[in-house]
């Protein structure tokens, strides 16, 4: 059935980190099916859910991003066998420190879609993206990133010294 | 400054209907670094391609951005054609405004702007690329195939035949698979045995094959060329070496009444045993859970009949490992229980016909036991309960297949022909008995098939009913069928003496575990996906994983078969080269910034890091750092985010790459 | 009317009254695949001159007169049979209580009107009196049916046997039920409901 | 004084029970009383709206259903109900409220009140089988059943339909056996425990009734059963008031006694005819009941 699309006054920018073998493939399956869902999740490829680095979450929020979604393969169906275990652990514990920082955990969700679950990513995208309307914009971060340069690279000068010397 | 070039397609309208392909290369086309910039009706036709080329040329670009479709269909494609005009082919990237834009918005605005932010982030992304080498490895020419039934068989015997070794694992005593418990095949009407053990003999004698039955695997690791393959084989209790397949030991078993699951429990069979009397290899295993000996102790009959000296039962299970360069996974399907809770599994059983309760009430493999010459009743078709001779039969097809309400939403493609084929059977065997099919659609695409099927109406004087049945119940000794004839609007009720239901394909129980154990992925319902369902259908996306059979999907013996030498000719493919070029997305350790802590190590699944002393001109140690090696690291990247130093980077996917994408949103 | 020829066109089939009934029904027509389990196992099949499954038929093609002409709706008997065992999860029950809702507002033309009567009778009964009053219930029903004799050797029997009460005992929370009926009818009015 | 840990129940009779079906109320107040289950009556309870109601104003039927949840919110206890169709009712209310956002908001409206959705709704074949336990429901029985050979009917409501969490399984139940062994009966295997009995055109299309009830009675006397055990006020009136009027037009003999499910667990229990209100029955169970040397 074709509804009435709404115009809303806020529209939440959601940033997707998810592994190529999964949910990346779920995506794409949302699609080949037409599925439709909002537009306002741009999605990053990931070889495994293991590669992703809590700071790139953190970074993310810095970048203005309104929530953040990290998905991959179920429990078990990693295709290199383990990563998503050591992502699933590494976020467990990340949670609890962006909870201490006072970030709504409302604004990121972890879970597993898999290569034959597009309705499951759309359900996914879906909810996050209105919750997260309904939470209104991230401020907190996007102050914090006016102040901080964070390069992505750590070859400063000041480090090779470091390094150099041990 | 890179002078990148992004192209932008339309995918015929598939893009353009949603996305302002235009206004999309004219923004990207302001970017810093972007040098050229433009739309093309289909990017990876040839003239798309050569366009491509030509701008790298003219245009001196030195990276390159395709915003088209998912990077899981033409990534290759693109980077061989980057390539071809003499860039490194990493760097290229695609930008996915199809699957991921246009396909699932309706807004052409929305989407437009979507698109653009897609293709910014990928041009970001791109500035960052380094020039990657092509990585090689070796190629071990051996071959492992799991599963024995009629595709395992015939994806081993094409391997072997081509030259190369074929390691052929099959968890039954036997191999055989479904195939060899038929009776007749259709639409040729075939004696499937007749067909079957020629080629089963052939594995069993071919110098190039190594069979494994009555084993599993356990455990795999490795990639593409370079698989370690752990089988255990399971503890059989009789020396293969040794036995000479005399059956004696069966004929003294005093332990005789223990269902035959090869017989679908219609005829018994001792504690040692042979499936059935034309096994491969015909060297019998001992039942533990049954056998008198393992039970109590005391028996010992079979041991001290055999002349060779080859029964053991102090046998364990042992573990081999087989290095292998490619997979071909054969391992079929099972048929769908109506009982109240299949086991392990969330799809619900049958109450309205009586969850399997009533015994003649039968599934379609049991009728083809009745009807098979070999069978428990030597081709005669009678009740379970009575052995009385059914003269009025019905079939009900879809049990299962096509219903939601249970759980599984597929058609399982082989019930209409071999229902059909079923009634056949019946007529030839019982000329008085009146055969009726319930069923919604037949589905006789193949050749051959619907006149197979016309014929079973027509000649044979099966009796069709459009209309699915609500409900059997036992009345006397008659099953009453409750059903409908939609074509007239009105109810019909048979006393049958035997209902047959065609009940749904499903893969086997455990695929998801051997999957798990293979890293190649599956759908809802388990069975297990191929790389594209079109173009690349024998293959996993898993690289030197295959696909064979039903394990895949419902298939029929025809289609398994192709399918199955399909398999065998990619593997010849692979083996056809020395060496293989894989990706080189492959962790490496800076090494000034190693503080040795070996976190990486602890994560990595695939045992890739390992220790490297590094030592100063004297020879006196200075430090001890990660080193990964490129031939074993799968790319996961799990190092690169566990490293508290920072001193691991994932080619291809490098913290500057992800970051300038969050970046550039 | 119902051996009449189907002319199908956009016009002629009627799907905003389809999207009716899988809004009141909350099941999707359109997925039936004429199993006709449904028909298979009705108790009620052989009393309609449409079968279930034909009832869902022609509402997918919109031919809703061709249904509430008839009877086949007013014979179900809500025992959910086919919902229970419909393979597509089409709450078919639900799809019949719709439809009968959707022809008691039209005033539609039935066949079958002692079904209606009693159904009307029923809801008279619990907005007069909160509950239902059998005795009530069963004799007005013959008088306005016509059938003054209907069941005549019953009823002597039950009142022996203490079954039919001749008065019985009336709700004393009565505004309460006929604030439910006047609002529903409000809610109506205001098209705030279906 | 009950103890603390005492089973207690909100009771909704439904108006049959009130009416035609006064046997199956008076005998589940005094079998409740024997087992010391307490009961305490919903007070001014309204009609659930039955099959008539949700027929053709699902609105009506759902707010009629929802203000009894509501008004069973004042008496301690999960709601006990003894009439199939009031149960089907109230269970099915509870299951589309909680699904659809939409038809709740409209039906608290309509009742201009919140509705309880969390409330545990059981009927009395649940609060014997599984609160109280076959366990305990077979030490409290003084005169077992033996030799009664009983075809137990579910009909259509109590099990159905399958989304909806409901009784036991919805196509091969067992609860009503499990209980009728528990007090040391026999229950027959029967075909048509589950086929309808023609329910309320018992009013409108009487000879629906007879069509229907004669498969029903002929399956259960072809099975062997006595007497057929019933948990529905609805179908009761069908199978044991229309008997006679099947016979009539069958010309068969059936004499077959159909109990309310608390009839015989109180029969079990040692509780007296009078107090089962063995008298309102239409088809005379006395001589069976004599017969088998349970009077």
């Amino acid at each position: 059935m074709h509804t009435e699309k709404e115009k809303h006054t806020f529209e939440p920018k959601i940033i997707a980190f998810v592994c190529t073998w999964c949910t990346y493939a779920g995506a794409d399956l949302a699609g080949t099916s037409r599925m439709q869902y909002p537009a306002n999740v741009r999605v990053l490829k990931f070889p495994c859910t293991g590669r992703i680095d809590p700071v790139f979450i953190l970074k993310a929020f810095q970048q203005g991003a309104d929530g953040v979604l990290v998905s991959g393969c179920h429990p078990g169906d990693c295709h290199y066998i383990a990563g998503n275990f050591h992502a699933r652990r590494r976020f467990a514990a990340f949670r609890k420190l962006l909870e201490f920082v006072g970030v709504d955990l409302g604004r990121l969700q972890f879970s597993w879609v898999s290569a034959a679950e597009g309705g499951k990513w759309v359900e996914m995208v879906t909810g996050l993206t209105e919750q997260v309307r309904g939470m209104g914009p991230m401020q907190e971060f996007k102050e914090l990133a006016l102040e901080e340069q964070w390069s992505g690279s750590i070859d400063t000068p000041e480090l090779q010294e470091a390094y150099d010397q041990i | 400054m890179s002078r990148i070039g992004v192209f932008v397609c339309h995918c015929g309208e598939n893009i353009s209907r949603t996305v302002d392909v235009e206004r999309v290369a004219a923004e990207v086309g302001k970017l810093p670094g972007v040098a050229f910039s433009t739309d093309y009706k289909y990017m990876c036709s040839d003239p798309g391609q050569g366009l491509l080329k030509k701008a790298i040329r003219e245009e001196r670009l030195s990276h390159v951005v395709v915003a088209a479709c998912s990077p899981r269909m033409h990534e290759k494609t693109f980077r061989k054609a980057v390539e071809s005009a003499g860039l490194n082919p990493f760097l290229c990237e695609m930008a996915n405004i199809r699957e991921h834009c246009s396909w699932v918005h309706e807004d052409r605005d929305e989407a437009t702007v979507k698109a653009i932010e897609i293709v910014g982030m990928m041009v970001e992304r791109v500035k960052k690329n380094r020039v990657l080498p092509t990585i090689t490895v070796p190629v071990t020419k051996r071959s492992l195939v799991i599963g024995g039934g009629i595709a395992g068989i015939q994806a081993a015997l094409d391997i072997a035949d081509a030259g190369h070794e074929v390691v052929l694992v099959e968890r039954e005593p036997s191999i055989g698979g479904h195939m060899a418990q038929l009776s007749e095949t259709f639409p040729t009407l075939d004696c499937s045995q007749c067909i079957m053990t020629p080629k089963m003999v052939d594995v069993a004698n071919h110098p190039r094959i190594k069979l494994y039955t009555y084993a599993e695997i356990e455990h795999v690791e490795g990639y593409i060329g370079n698989f370690q393959v752990t089988v255990r084989r399971k503890a059989r209790s009789v020396i293969e070496e040794k036995c000479t397949g005399c059956g004696v030991c069966m004929e003294k078993c005093p332990v005789r009444k223990i269902p035959n699951t090869f017989d679908r429990d219609l005829g018994m069979r001792p504690a040692i045993y042979v499936p059935f009397p034309q096994a491969v290899p015909n060297t019998p295993v001992i039942d533990r859970e049954n056998c008198t000996k393992f039970k109590t102790g005391k028996c010992g009959v079979c041991q001290k009949v055999c002349g060779p000296g080859a029964v053991d039962y102090e046998q364990e299970d042992r573990l081999i490992v087989e290095p292998v360069g490619a997979i071909v996974v054969a391992t079929g399907f099972d048929l769908y229980s109506i009982e109240e809770k299949p086991k392990g599994s969330s799809i619900k059983g049958y109450g309205e016909f009586g969850h399997g309760r009533i015994p003649d009430v039968i599934d379609g493999m049991t009728f083809e036991r009745l009807a098979s010459a070999s069978g428990p009743t030597g081709g005669k078709i009678m009740r379970p309960s009575d052995g009385r001779e059914p003269k009025q039969i019905v079939f009900i097809q879809c049990v299962g297949s096509r219903a939601r309400e249970k759980g599984i939403s597929y058609c399982s493609k082989i019930c209409c022909m071999y229902t059909a084929k079923h009634t056949m059977l019946y007529h030839h065997k019982v000329h008085d008995g009146q055969a009726y099919v319930f069923f919604m659609d037949a589905r006789t695409p193949g050749k051959s098939y619907d006149e197979f099927w016309r014929r079973s109406i027509e000649e044979e004087e099966a009796v069709y009913i459009r209309g699915m049945v609500s409900r059997l119940y036992q009345k006397g000794d008659k099953i009453v069928v409750m059903g409908s004839d939609i074509s007239v609007g009105v109810q019909v009720e048979i006393e049958a003496d035997m209902v047959v239901l065609a009940t749904a394909v499903q893969p086997r129980k455990g695929a998801d575990t051997l999957a798990q154990k293979l890293g190649i992925s599956y759908d809802k319902y388990h069975f297990y996906s191929e790389a594209h369902a079109k173009l690349r259908p024998v293959e996993c996306a898993t690289a030197g994983i295959y696909l064979a059979g039903a394990c895949q999907g419902p298939k029929d013996i025809p289609d398994t078969v192709s399918q199955a030498s399909a398999a065998a000719a990619k593997v010849m493919t692979l083996f056809a080269r020395d060496q293989l070029e894989r990706e080189p997305i492959v962790a490496r350790v800076r090494e000034t910034g190693c503080v040795g802590c070996f976190y990486c190590k602890k994560v990595c699944p695939y045992g890739a890091v390992e220790e490297k002393e590094i030592r100063d001109r004297q020879g006196n140690l200075v430090k001890v750092v990660a080193y990964v090696n490129p031939g074993v690291c799968g790319g996961c990247g799990t190092c690169q985010a566990t490293c508290p130093s920072k001193s691991v980077e994932l080619d291809g996917y490098t913290d500057e790459q992800i970051v300038a994408m969050i970046e550039s949103l | 009317m119902k051996k009449k020829k189907m002319l199908l066109s956009a016009e002629t089939m009627d799907i905003s009254f389809v999207r009716k009934v899988e809004a009141l029904s909350g099941t999707s027509v359109r997925r039936c695949f004429q199993c006709g389990k449904c028909s298979a196992g009705c108790p009620m099949a052989t009393f309609m001159e449409h079968p279930p499954n034909r009832v869902v038929r022609l509402l997918q093609l919109g031919q809703w007169q061709r249904i509430l002409a008839g009877r086949s709706i007013w014979y179900c008997a809500s025992c959910e049979t086919c919902s229970t065992r419909c393979p597509n999860k089409v709450h078919l029950a639900s799809i019949m209580d719709a439809l009968r809702k959707l022809s008691w507002d039209a005033e539609g033309p039935s066949k079958e009107s002692y079904v209606q009567l009693a159904n009307k009778l029923f809801l008279q009964n619990i907005r007069t009196y909160g509950r239902q009053y059998e005795m009530r219930l069963a004799a007005v029903f013959n008088v306005k049916s016509g059938q003054f004799l209907k069941d005549l050797m019953l009823g002597p029997k039950l009142i022996t046997k203490g079954k039919l009460k001749m008065f019985h005992q009336k709700n004393k929370n009565m505004t309460e039920i006929e604030k439910i009926f006047s609002r529903i009818e409000e809610m109506r009015k205001n098209g705030e409901a279906l | 004084m009950t103890p603390k840990n005492a089973l207690r129940y909100a009771y909704y009779p439904g108006c049959s029970l009130h009416a035609s079906a006064g046997e199956y109320d008076l005998s589940t107040r005094e079998l409740f009383k024997k087992l010391n289950i307490g009961l305490t009556e919903v007070p001014d309870w309204f009609c659930c709206g039955a099959t008539p109601a949700h027929n053709v104003d699902e609105l009506l039927s759902l707010s009629l259903c929802a203000k009894n949840l509501e008004l069973a919110e004042q008496v301690e206890g999960d709601l006990a109900v003894a009439c199939a169709a009031c149960f089907s009712r109230l269970k099915t209310t509870q299951h589309i409220l909680s699904e659809s956002e939409f038809k709740r908001q409209q039906v608290e409206k309509a009742i201009d009140a919140p509705v309880p959705l969390n409330g545990n709704v059981k009927h009395l074949l649940d609060i014997l089988a599984r609160d109280l336990g076959l366990k305990r429901l077979g030490q409290a029985v003084t005169k077992p059943l033996s030799g009664l050979k009983v075809a137990c009917y579910y009909g259509c409501l109590l099990t159905r339909p399958t989304d909806v969490p409901n009784l036991d399984c919805v196509e091969a139940p067992t609860i009503m056996e499990d209980v009728l062994q528990a007090v040391g009966a026999e229950t027959v295997a029967w075909s048509h425990r589950l086929e309808c009995c023609g329910a309320n055109f018992t009013l409108s299309r009487p000879g629906v009734v007879v069509q229907l009830s004669h498969a029903i009675l002929d399956s259960a006397k072809a099975a062997g059963a006595d007497c057929i055990m019933v948990a529905c006020p609805l179908c009761h009136g069908n199978l044991d008031i229309r008997q006679k009027e099947i016979e009539g037009v069958y010309g068969t003999h059936y004499a077959m006694p159909v109990f309310y499910i608390t009839q015989l667990v109180g029969l079990a229990a040692g509780l007296k005819a009078d107090k089962l209100g063995l008298d309102a029955l239409i088809v005379n169970p006395m001589p069976l009941l004599k017969e088998k040397q349970l009077i």
